[in-house]
């Protein structure tokens, strides 16, 4: 019963903030609302027994991926004002499909429930020392290695993709050479020369 | 032994993929000891890499449908024909784009690398047993994909193409992945071949599995880029640079194709009739008559051949949605001679391109008879197959499908792609009247394209005359990997 | 025990926000981006709750990969992102018109 | 030895030799190669046409050149099938090819793309050979095609004139509407009978089950592509356009052969169209209808090869009426009458043409009969055979036409008569009129002209003469007799069986009659009529009572025919029914192709846009099936 409870809470949460997402004016503020809408469904996550996977959403997708997004939100620095011009022009529209979407998807799922009836979870009791890591784990590393590792590939595609777009090497730019620092000689660098002296003008 | 351990089988199974990744490795980290002069040793080294695999390929293709890696992969005819072609598609496309790269400075290492990586997911898509596996084939081919188009940094318009491509194709794998979710739920395995005896098993208008669907096709035509989920195919290919675009209309396609009849066929085939048919139908009606109508009005001839593509992947969906094994079999034939026919004509136009020069507008055909004679005739030959005037290997692709279709009843489907092919016949016939019957605006010699390329793309047009008169062997290898 | 149609609902909720959210934001990429990610935390949703209606891990080693994923596609989206604006110095939708017809 | 493989690749060796070396090994190889290679050919069609009837009446001479594709238990082969028909047909192609190659030797002698030309000549008789000789229709159509190209090319030759160029493309691109009608017929009847070899398609449909198609669909469709290559109504605008090439080509490509291709579809599928009654009758109305119109329309041409030109789309009506009346030997008859005297005539107006520098309007032409010689006799000659005049070649076919739209048992009626003899009446007159204008009434040519025109070189005049000669004598063959066991002839009415001797004396009445006309209206030619009137007003109402007779013959008949020529056929024929369907289609898919691109706006959420409709739709599909 507590379940259900903290699920309606968190399921109430979550659509505020993802409402926040799509309409708040800045950015930054987007972005935020975006980490409280993932922090929301760790929470769900967590009442539907995926312990791992929620803590992986909070460690690894805000702790890593939506950082990155706020950086790069600052970095471009983009005028707030000029962005929202026109929002409320395409707000009715955007609401009117969404709730097309919304009642289409809804009367699939939760009137007819797929078709499948009321059909009984089969959800059994775990005992105590149960552990969804491990077991996730075994699952990742026997039956599942061969898209594991596709999936080691499309983050080493993500990095060489990311390094080739934005990493550039300018003309002029300044870098250091260590191994030409390291093996410069004194004559490179100084010449001795042999002058005569020369008179007062 | 462990039930649960990978076996040697496994491994064998999975041969080309693993010496493909390992190979583009080497190649990458390779690649950063190179100055730009020696980049053609990255060039060759991919060259060689796609003939390996495609001689690995070759060597280890299992006759039989062997299924491994707990049901995630698996190695049939089917799989190792659509490598094989990936690989020659992936080679041609690097061919025909190195030369056209290194005069514009923009030729680096990560072009063959992130290729290759795309043709590594094509594999995988050819391979794929599981909605996990295809998932993340699809991804990894979309996103090296993504990164390509916005390849040449210093265009803005490449960039703006490149986003379009991103974000249609985010939403497109979103929902994708919603029908997978629903397909999931309802039939409690991510393994098609489990899904496909679920599938059987339900009554006919299961909502849940109709719910599913509705988002796997929409996904599917999305990556095929059939009309109404098209809009990105003539952005993309008009902004990405053109070796790009080269790349983009091949081995994808196959791709695209690996998905469809994985998901589809293999996975859904119980629900062809009560399920997925009349969407496919609706969707490839759809894209012929856009592709074909629209096309007529465009001057820059990459966006003519996007347009034409739309078209043609409304042929390839008019087999698959046959759903009989000679209506696959159609839709993988025409396929291959799609690959080989846009191969060749993006091919022309980089040929024809030089350094500060792009011949993208359908004006920079004018005359072409006049400069070369030979290439004309290349052009001519490729035009008319992708027209389909017979005896050049379009018509026979064309053909086959609408054989398919008649198969099945749907008479009026067929009236109604020849009507269209008819109309596709004039904007195709535009570029032959340039070329033959127009004063060239730039009286300069070829200069586009080294001599192998030339080599190559004669070679191509050639195919595309060969392949029509000999349409038998293709065929039937056609019909013989589609079980 | 949380009904699985309700979860489904709020997946539902979710998508077709997110569906919204790209009609909304005329103005800014990076906020369609914004609502890319929202629709596939619904997909992740979806596919734990029937991961914990069918006592099935698959479910849940699908959005290990999804996420795995979604973190790539952003990584690779913020760089064409940043691409295009260094080009344009706009990232701005409506001018994201160059090419048509 | 594969006789029959050789007589189609010969041309291509031609092709091959010339477009590739051409250039390089100059004039004298290119005539060589470009001529000795169709007269090869013509030979060993005679050797298979020898053998073929070492084997009998309703023989055929059967050869699989190779097997080029095959889907499940059937094969596509291509394989070449040589009877009777095909023989008429190849001889013809052979035969008036190489002596029209010959005579380009000469016209085209100061051509800068000599080769080019020669080459693209070649090209053609490969592809007419494919198609005549090919025994699946799919051979037949892979043939089809490319004589459309040849002939795009050939149009186009002079490319540098944009008119030209632009006339070609409109002749492909009308030829490719039939050819949807042609493909879809070859699916239907594939998809239905499992084969499309032509003499099995005969059998099946002439077999006691009926195959699961209706005969008069397919019938229909292929003959909408006959209209295209054989341009009748209303696919027939190409044609006139087509004139833009070099006379040569006009003359085998637009009158010898290529237009005749439609009349030999529906003649080899003969047994299609016997059991298709409707389909039959389509093709006679169709084929009277362009007979009449088209010979109206050449009343009031004054461009030497536009009268030839509407002549050949008239002549190819009566020969599509002879098919829809179920005489099918008989059309391929005239397709081999018309074909000396139409070749002769075209080949006498390049003569012409070439005499006066390039100058094609009769009204600057007269008085060249003494000039040139023996361009006038031939072309006497044939204008005799086609106006029907026995005993010419054309009297002969052209009265066995009109005999058997009156009274065959398969559709004959007297409306079909009464416009066949109108028409035949009408060609007469034109053709005499063409042959007063141009050569015997006193010249009208500009002082500078007359001083230059010279007889053409022997090697254009001698082909000129033995294809008179062929125009003259051809006739006597009894050519529907040499098919019959191939192409039955229909019955004759009970009712008129006793009549056909006197409605062989009104055919020639007809003829004569139209022969009296012109010579009565252009005995002096309108020039000197006109000037004579300028000069001497007085006389000119004195001698009036001439012209009053001409004044009421332009108003009872003149005036009449030019109306119907100028408002019904171009205004509402042209303009209404071609701008309107073909043009009108042509112009509304390029309107549309401009606003759906207009779709394409560029703007992301706009695309999006497109995609939610999508997914909508398919959501609502589910919702409705679920």
């Amino acid at each position: 019963m507590m379940v259900n409870v903290l699920f309606y809470v968190f399921g109430a949460i979550l659509v505020l903030t993802a409402l926040g997402v799509i309409t708040a004016r800045n950015p930054v503020h987007c972005a935020l609302f975006l980490v409280a809408a993932f922090l929301n469904s760790a929470v769900i996550w967590l009442l539907l027994q995926a312990e791992f996977l929620a803590l992986t959403l909070v460690v690894v997708y805000v702790g890593a991926v939506m950082v990155l997004w706020l950086f790069v939100v600052m970095m471009l620095d983009v005028d707030v004002e000029k962005l929202r011009q026109g929002f409320t022009r395409y707000a009715p529209l955007g609401a009117l499909i969404a709730l097309v979407v919304a009642v289409q998807i809804g009367l699939v799922v939760h009137v007819r429930k797929l078709g499948l009836g009321d059909t009984a979870a089969a959800v059994v009791d775990r005992p105590a020392d149960h552990s969804n890591t491990q077991e996730l784990g075994h699952l990742l590393y026997t039956q599942y290695l061969y898209p594991f590792e596709i999936a080691a590939v499309i983050l080493l595609v993500a990095i060489v993709a990311a390094i080739t777009l934005t990493m550039r090497d300018r003309p002029g730019q300044k870098v250091q050479d260590i191994g030409k620092q390291v093996a410069v000689r004194a004559k490179d660098r100084v010449r001795l020369v042999k002058m005569d002296a020369e008179a007062r003008q | 032994m462990n039930p649960a351990s990978i076996t040697r089988l496994d491994l064998v199974l999975a041969t080309p993929e693993m010496f493909l990744l390992a190979a583009t490795c080497v190649i990458l980290l390779g690649d950063l000891f190179l100055r730009d002069r020696d980049r053609w040793i990255t060039f060759v080294l991919s060259l060689l890499t796609l003939a390996g695999v495609g001689w690995i390929t070759a060597a280890t293709g299992f006759t039989e449908r062997t299924v491994g890696w707990h049901g995630t992969y698996v190695a049939d005819p089917l799989s190792t024909l659509l490598k094989i072609v990936a690989c020659g598609a992936v080679a041609v496309a690097f061919l025909y784009g190195h030369g056209y790269l290194q005069e514009r400075r923009i030729l680096k290492g990560e072009y063959y690398v992130l290729g290759l990586f795309a043709l590594l997911g094509v594999m995988v898509l050819a391979s794929a047993n599981s909605l996990v596996t295809l998932y993340l084939g699809v991804e990894l081919l979309a996103l090296s994909l993504y990164a390509l188009v916005a390849f040449n940094r210093d265009s803005g318009v490449a960039a703006e193409a490149a986003i379009k491509y991103f974000v249609l194709g985010s939403i497109a794998s979103g929902a994708l992945l919603y029908g997978m979710s629903i397909l999931y739920g309802v039939t409690g395995s991510l393994e098609l071949g489990v899904i496909s005896n679920a599938a059987l098993q339900m009554p006919a208008g299961q909502i849940g599995l109709l719910f599913g669907l509705a988002f796997i096709v929409v996904g599917v035509a999305f990556k095929f880029g059939a009309v109404p989920f098209h809009a990105w195919v003539p952005d993309v290919y008009h902004g990405a640079p053109t070796p790009v675009t080269l790349f983009l209309a091949a081995a994808p396609k196959l791709g695209s194709f690996a998905l469809a009849f994985r998901l589809l066929a293999e996975g859904l085939g119980a629900v062809h009739a009560t399920g997925w048919q009349d969407m496919i139908t609706m969707v490839a009606v759809l894209s012929i008559i856009v592709g074909n109508v629209v096309a007529i009005a465009q001057t820059n001839i990459k966006r003519m051949l996007a347009y034409s593509t739309i078209s043609h992947v409304g042929f390839i969906l008019l087999g698959i949605l046959a759903g009989t094994s000679q209506g696959y079999a159609a839709a993988l034939y025409y396929t291959i001679t799609y690959v080989i026919m846009s191969v060749g004509g993006f091919g022309m136009i980089i040929l024809l391109s030089r350094k500060g020069f792009e011949a993208d507008s359908l004006e920079d055909f004018k005359g072409l008879n006049a400069r070369s004679p030979w290439f004309a005739a290349v052009m001519l030959m490729l035009m008319f197959s992708m027209a389909g005037v017979p005896p050049f290997v379009g018509f026979w692709a064309k053909l086959v499908v609408i054989q398919a279709v008649l198969d099945i009843g749907s008479l009026w489907l067929a009236i109604l792609a020849v009507a269209l092919s008819v109309v596709g016949a004039y904007y195709y016939l535009r570029v032959v009247k340039l070329m033959y019957f127009d004063e060239p605006t730039d009286k300069a010699a070829l200069q586009g394209g080294g001599g192998a390329m030339r080599f190559v793309l004669s070679l191509n047009g050639l195919a595309v005359l060969a392949l029509g008169l000999y349409p038998g062997l293709l065929l039937a290898l056609c019909a013989r990997v589609i079980p | 025990m949380i009904p699985l149609s309700h979860v489904l609902l709020l997946s539902g909720i979710l998508f077709s926000l997110a569906v919204a959210g790209i009609f909304i934001n005329r103005k800014n990429v990076l906020l369609l981006l914004m609502c890319i990610e929202l629709m596939l935390l619904s997909v992740n949703f979806n596919f734990i709750a029937f991961s914990h209606h069918l006592g099935d891990l698959a479910g849940q080693v699908f959005v290990f990969f999804i996420l795995t994923v979604a973190a790539a596609e952003s990584a690779i989206g913020l760089a064409i992102l940043v691409v295009l604006f260094r080009e344009r110095r706009s990232i701005n939708v409506e001018d994201l018109d160059a090419m048509r017809g | 030895m594969n006789l029959l493989t050789v007589i189609v690749l010969l041309p291509l060796a031609g092709f091959l030799l010339n477009g590739l070396l051409g250039r390089r090994l100059g004039r004298t190889f290119v005539s060589v190669v470009g001529c000795g290679l169709p007269v090869l050919a013509f030979l060993a069609t005679v050797k298979a046409v020898l053998l073929l009837q070492a084997a009998g009446p309703d023989a055929a001479l059967l050869e699989v050149a190779y097997r080029w594709a095959s889907f499940g238990a059937q094969g596509f082969d291509v394989a070449f099938y040589f009877d009777r028909l095909t023989a008429v047909m190849t001889l013809i192609i052979t035969g008036v090819g190489s002596l029209i190659h010959v005579y380009s030797t000469g016209y085209m002698k100061d051509d800068p793309s000599y080769a080019r030309y020669f080459a693209y000549l070649n090209l053609f008789l490969f592809f007419m050979l494919t198609l005549v000789l090919g025994r699946s229709l799919l051979v037949c159509f892979v043939g089809w095609e490319g004589v459309g190209l040849a002939s795009y090319l050939l149009i186009g030759f002079w490319f540098e004139d944009p008119a030209k160029a632009a006339a070609g493309k409109k002749a492909f691109i009308t030829n490719r509407v039939g050819d949807a009608g042609f493909l879809l017929g070859l699916f239907l009847l594939y998809w239905a009978l499992g084969t499309v070899n032509m003499d099995e398609i005969n059998a099946a449909f002439a077999a006691p089950v009926a195959p699961a198609v209706s005969a008069s669909l397919v019938g229909v469709l292929l003959f909408i592509g006959a209209t295209g290559k054989s341009a009748q109504i209303p696919l027939h605008v190409w044609l006139p356009d087509a004139m833009a090439g070099p006379t040569p080509v006009s003359a085998l490509i637009h009158a010898a052969t290529m237009v005749t291709a439609g009349v030999y579809l529906v003649a080899r599928l003969h047994g299609i169209y016997e059991h298709a009654p409707e389909a039959s009758q389509v093709v006679a109305v169709i084929g009277v209808l362009t007979a009449f119109f088209a010979a109206t329309i050449a009343l009031v041409q004054t461009d030497i090869k536009k009268v030839l030109a509407y002549s050949t789309v008239s002549q190819l009506g009566l020969m599509f009426l002879a098919l829809g009346v179920g005489a099918y030997g008989v059309a391929v008859f005239h397709v081999y009458t018309h074909a000396f005297f139409k070749a002769c005539l075209f080949l006498g107006a390049g003569s012409v043409i070439h005499a006066l520098g390039g100058e094609q309007d009769i009204r600057k032409m007269g008085g060249l009969w003494r000039k040139i010689p023996v361009t006038f006799f031939t072309f006497a000659i044939a204008t005799a055979a086609i106006a029907g005049i026995p005993p010419l070649a054309g009297f002969f076919s052209k009265d066995e036409i009109l005999w058997f739209a009156l009274a065959s048992e398969h559709g004959g009626s007297p409306i079909l008569w009464v416009l066949g003899s109108a028409t035949s009446l009408m060609t007469s007159f034109y053709m005499f009129r063409l042959l007063w204008l141009t050569f015997l009434t006193p010249s009208r040519m500009s002082h500078d002209t007359e001083h230059h025109v010279h007889e053409s070189p022997l090697s254009m005049t001698g082909v000129l003469i033995v294809l008179a000669v062929l125009s003259a004598i051809g006739g006597f063959f009894e050519l529907p007799h040499f098919l019959e066991p191939l192409l039955p002839m229909p019955a004759v009415l009970e009712s008129l069986e006793h009549y056909e001797h006197t409605f062989v004396f009104v055919a020639v009445a007809v003829a004569l009659l139209g022969l009296a006309a012109a010579t009565f209206m252009y005995r002096r030619g309108l020039a000197r009529g006109e000037a004579l009137a300028a000069r001497f007003p007085r006389l000119h109402r004195v001698l009036g009572g001439k012209y009053y007779i001409d004044e009421l013959f332009e108003a009872v008949l003149y005036r009449p025919l030019h109306w119907i020529s100028d408002r019904v056929f171009l205004g509402l024929g042209d303009r209404l029914l071609i701008d309107g369907s073909l043009h009108g289609l042509a112009a509304l898919t390029r309107r549309a192709s401009g606003r759906l691109s207009r779709v394409q706006t560029g703007q992301l959420q706009w695309y999006v846009a497109m995609a939610v409709v999508g997914v909508v739709g398919c959501l609502v599909w589910v919702w409705r099936h679920g």
